[in-house]
């Protein structure tokens, strides 16, 4: 188990898949926005924090398809699937390398582009908050949707299909966390539940993962 | 303990491909496939390796037993040779893979990525893989594809060795080995008369 | 278990091919005598004025969204549990239906929405929870469409459609938490005080009525063809193989 | 006989065309569909053999 | 040429990637705005049309992917090479083929889209206008992307990279003539810049394209 | 006209591989490039098909009469196998396929995915499209991979048509394939002495 993780981690610096792409797409996304939507400092300060969980959740999204396809593609899925390694097993560690090499640096560089689109001074601590604790869950989420599609050629845009709505719960409660807290009001619940999502999702959903991809294998 | 095949049918894309083929393969022998394009060899090897339920019969013996090589050889690309094999070592639990690099004749590219190897060198890496599993059934799917005669020598030794140490080898080639412990196989009697998909029969 | 017979494909086709014209017949008149009297014969809200109207297709639209999820779902399981054709392919057939439905509640909403609120659409819980339901059906269809192989797609749907089903109860409640709507509660109920007033409350039940058969005949008879479909597939990859 | 819809006519009026335009076409692909995919069938059985 | 064109159509469709998918993302990037920022009307009028421009910019982007690489796994793009094709000739017909299953229905689906993010009654047709003057672009430079990553395995990421700076003036623009328009200002001056970007675009860059692919296949 | 390379250097990644290979192919003769897994024999193809610049010497008679047929056959999983055939003859300006399903014995299965395909006949229906080409001079990587003898045999027979209505083929194998036309080179002699990448010598 270890030695897959330690082998996804050393291909996703490797491959210059891991750490800097999902970063710079969320750099990217979030310069975009001033351009799309125009420089009024007021409104971006109030969308920030959305901005913000939009952008990390896309850049989450669009690495899905390396947690699972390459290995689909150079056979190693299948003799990963024969080798003394429980499904659930490589699923959650694949979940878990997406995390680290996606979700993590997401989470510590969204303080830095708060700053980009003025973010208000109270906004960081939650918005890292936030971010820290759904990310884990966009995820594992994201590497069920890898496993559902895992056989089709290039199935990303359907995958992003299928993930997106999976997706809806854990960017209404953890943007809600961002943005009350940005605006200084209280957090608790919609922080309870966005834990509640993410460890429920963590705890459930690797099972659901193996089954699907072990019906895409045969 | 023995490989035990009986009654078994195996099907792609939910058709039938080979019925009813039987066979048992003890330690310390090979069993070659043979029988033409497209007439399942991949199937079967597929089925006995676990990738893929038998639509009917029994399979003794394989299981945890079993390393698999197939058409594709897993290998990353951006690792190096030792890497890559490390990892395969590390996943079966496995420590020393010298005798395996030795074996294939890979010690001259060891730091060299995958991704950079002629389509050979690869094969011979891949087939490496199999050295550093542990497992004593090898189920190999054309293994001496791209291989030059002196890596197909090179491989009949290795799985010669793993014979003599009691190990069995199941596998599909179109060409001769000159293994002594090997016998052949012919699948194309076992070919499945033509039928709908199987899963399609309720549909009947 | 008699009930199990029809997850044989050749009775179910028997049997619904006996039930169907008499289902669609009857589809068909509760539809026309609902709308027409609906549209016809029913007074103007005092407060809504003509608009109300709308209701007739509204309400039993948007329950047909909702109800034709909860057949997939529960054809979904028995599929996973008991392995029936028929139900996968049941399931598969219903889908576009259910779509349609999510459709037509929303278009009718965003159109009603227009005089009422002053907007064709607002960010309310109960039409936001319509947009996301409408997604699922989306991707349901569009999965069902990617695989090629019969069996691999009808496990890997009916799965998505368990996991969906959790998501989508679970945004349900996000989105009422994110937003407090505009949107009427629940007026349907046995509770006489909240209920519309009898003139529309009548018609409004024949439409909903329409409305079920009218989905009822459609699932049967897509499923048919689902059933047909697969038939055709297998006896030509046996001419093939011949 | 049409009902005097006052000033929402438009809106009543579309809401009625586009649901039933919707379900009319769904239901004309379903119906098409299975007629195709009936033909479909009967050729390929050859004997137009009934459903069984 | 035509037969590449039908080609690349059918694949599209067949493989069930073509229509269909860039049009779903860009409905859903538009669906998770709001739950981003929040669902107040007046916020949303305010971005849409940036948000549009870039939700169709997005579904632009995922879908390049499959421009080339597809061809360039399984071996057709060696084929095509030294076939008797100008390579010029392919790259375009190409972008022409991804802008047909793309670019178009995103222009069209716009107006739609722009209903949930109360899009102003002005804003319709200058969205229209503005997204059917800048998609071809976008499809024209993410040839080019697509032709420079086009060896990496799942290069997709780094391509999105390569891309979005590329991509920042037609968005600058384009979301610029949406905006006024929305606003009841006027539109000629970014029109104009629009509309010179799109025809250089696609007059120039096939030949850049040509030049990359010919590197990246030696 | 014939296929002449003179003082040929080819390089992989920038190493040199192979260095001064010379020979001349006649039309109507097929030459069978030998040597053992890394060799270069690859590179030496991707060379004369124009898939790479030389990094010195000449190579005529090339160009625009290659057909080149790699490891990967460049099929589309999704699309039926005439119609894989059908495009490829559109681009090269050829009408008719039949000759080349009839050829290499895919005429049963013209209306199959390509992606439902066995190993072997996804390889031969990459061999057909050869001969919807029109080409003279067929470079071929590995032709015979994954085929069993028949298959072989069909192919064997395909290049025999080729040769003897003037055209000439390049191939590199490990298997022979009986061909009274052709010649055999071993490449081993041309192997480049270890060198660093051609490109760094600027930097001595
Ligand atoms: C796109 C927007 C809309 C969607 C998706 C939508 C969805 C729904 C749903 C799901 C129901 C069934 C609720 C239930 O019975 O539990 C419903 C009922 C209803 N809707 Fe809408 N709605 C929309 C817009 C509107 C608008 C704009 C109005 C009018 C102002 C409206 C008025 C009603 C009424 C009166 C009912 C009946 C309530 C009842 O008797 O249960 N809806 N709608
Ligand atoms: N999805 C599918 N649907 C129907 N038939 C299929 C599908 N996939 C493969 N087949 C057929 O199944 C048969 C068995 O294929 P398999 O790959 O097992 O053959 P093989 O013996 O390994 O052949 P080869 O020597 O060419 O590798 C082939 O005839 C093939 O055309
Ligand atoms: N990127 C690279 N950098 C350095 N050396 C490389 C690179 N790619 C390939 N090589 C080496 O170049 C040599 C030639 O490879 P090539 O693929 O041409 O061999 P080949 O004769 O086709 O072998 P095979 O019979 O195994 O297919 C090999 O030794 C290989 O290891
Ligand atoms: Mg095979
Ligand atoms: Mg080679």
């Amino acid at each position: 188990m270890i030695a897959l993780l330690t082998r996804d981690l050393r291909l996703a610096i490797r491959a210059g898949g891991g750490f800097g792409l999902g970063l710079a797409f969320f750099l990217i996304v979030t310069v975009l926005v001033p351009f799309g939507v125009g420089p009024e400092t007021g409104l971006l300060t109030q969308i920030a924090p959305g901005i913000l969980w939009i952008g990390a959740l896309l850049a989450c999204l669009l690495s899905l398809d390396r947690i699972l396809a390459l290995d689909w593609e150079d056979g190693s899925l299948d003799l990963l699937a024969t080798a003394p390694l429980p499904m659930e097993g490589i699923v959650s560690i694949k979940a878990l390398a997406h995390w680290i090499t996606t979700g993590l640096p997401l989470v510590l560089a969204a303080p830095v582009l708060g700053v980009l689109l003025s973010l208000p001074p109270d906004g960081y601590l939650w918005v890292l908050v936030s971010l820290a604790l759904g990310t884990p869950a966009l995820s594992v989420i994201g590497t069920f949707g890898a496993a559902l599609t895992v056989g089709l050629k290039r199935g990303g845009l359907l995958m992003s299909l299928l993930v997106l709505p999976l997706y809806v719960p854990t960017l209404i409660f953890g943007a809600e966390v961002a943005r009350r807290g940005a605006e200084g009001l209280t957090v608790q619940t919609p922080l309870l539940l966005l834990a509640g999502i993410s460890f429920g999702v963590i705890a459930l959903l690797p099972f659901a993962s193996a089954a699907v991809l072990r019906i895409n294998l045969r | 303990m023995e490989l035990t095949v009986e009654n078994l049918s195996v099907s792609r894309g939910g058709v039938p491909v080979l019925e009813d083929v039987g066979f048992t393969l003890a330690s310390g022998r090979a069993l070659v496939l043979r029988g033409p394009n497209g007439s399942g060899k991949t199937t079967l090897l597929r089925t006995i390796a676990g990738l893929q339920p038998p639509l009917a019969g029994q399979i003794t013996g394989a299981g945890e037993r079993v390393a698999y090589a197939a058409h594709s050889d897993g290998l990353k690309a951006m690792l190096s040779v030792t890497e890559n094999l490390h990892f395969w070592a590390q996943v079966f639990g496995v420590d020393d893979i010298t005798p395996a690099l030795r074996a294939f004749d890979l010690e001259g590219l060891t730091d060299r990525l995958a991704g950079m190897l002629s389509a050979g060198q690869k094969r011979r890496l891949g087939l490496a893989r199999l050295m550093v599993t542990g497992r004593p059934l090898w189920v190999l799917d054309e293994p001496t594809v791209s291989l030059d005669t002196a890596s197909v020598q090179l491989f009949a030794d290795a799985v010669h060795t793993h014979l003599e140490a009691g190990g069995s080898a199941l596998m599909a080639t179109h060409i001769d080995l000159g293994l002594a412990e090997a016998d052949v196989l012919d699948v194309t009697p076992f070919r499945a008369k033509p039928r709908v998909a199987a899963q399609d029969e309720a549909f009947w | 278990m008699s009930l199990w017979e029809y997850a044989n494909p050749v009775k179910f086709i028997r049997t619904t091919d006996k039930v169907l014209p008499w289902i669609s017949v009857l589809a068909v008149a509760s539809l026309v005598i609902g709308l027409i009297w609906g549209f016809f014969f029913t007074p103007d809200d005092f407060r809504q004025g003509s608009t109300v109207k709308i209701i007739y297709l509204h309400v039993p639209s948007a329950l047909m969204a909702i109800n034709a999820w909860l057949m997939m779902l529960v054809a979904s399981l028995i599929w996973i549990v008991r392995r029936h054709h028929v139900s996968a392919l049941a399931a598969r057939a219903a889908a576009p239906v259910g779509a349609v439905m999510t459709v037509i509640a929303l278009a009718t909403g965003a159109l009603w929405g227009q005089p009422m609120w002053g907007t064709w659409w607002a960010w309310d819980p109960r039409l936001t929870s319509f947009l996301i339901l409408f997604l699922f059906y989306l991707g349901y269809m569009a999965l069902w469409e990617a695989i090629e192989n019969d069996d691999t797609a009808a496990d890997l749907t009916s799965i998505l459609c368990l996991v969906g089903s959790v998501f989508a109860l679970l945004s349900r409640y996000a989105v009422n938490f994110w937003n407090q709507g505009l949107h009427q509660g629940a007026s349907l109920s046995l509770d006489k005080e909240e209920n519309v007033a009898d003139v529309f409350y009548f018609p409004l039940l024949v439409c909903i009525a329409g409305f079920v058969l009218l989905f009822i005949a459609l699932v049967f008879l897509r499923t048919q063809t689902e059933i047909r479909a697969r038939r055709t597939r297998a006896l030509m990859a046996r001419e093939r193989m011949a | 006989m049409m009902p005097d819809l006052g000033k929402y006519a438009d809106v009543v009026l579309g809401s009625y065309a586009v649901s039933l335009t919707l379900i009319v076409l769904l239901v004309v692909v379903s119906i098409r569909r299975a007629r195709k995919v009936r033909a479909e069938l009967e050729r390929v059985e050859g004997k137009g053999r009934s459903d069984g």
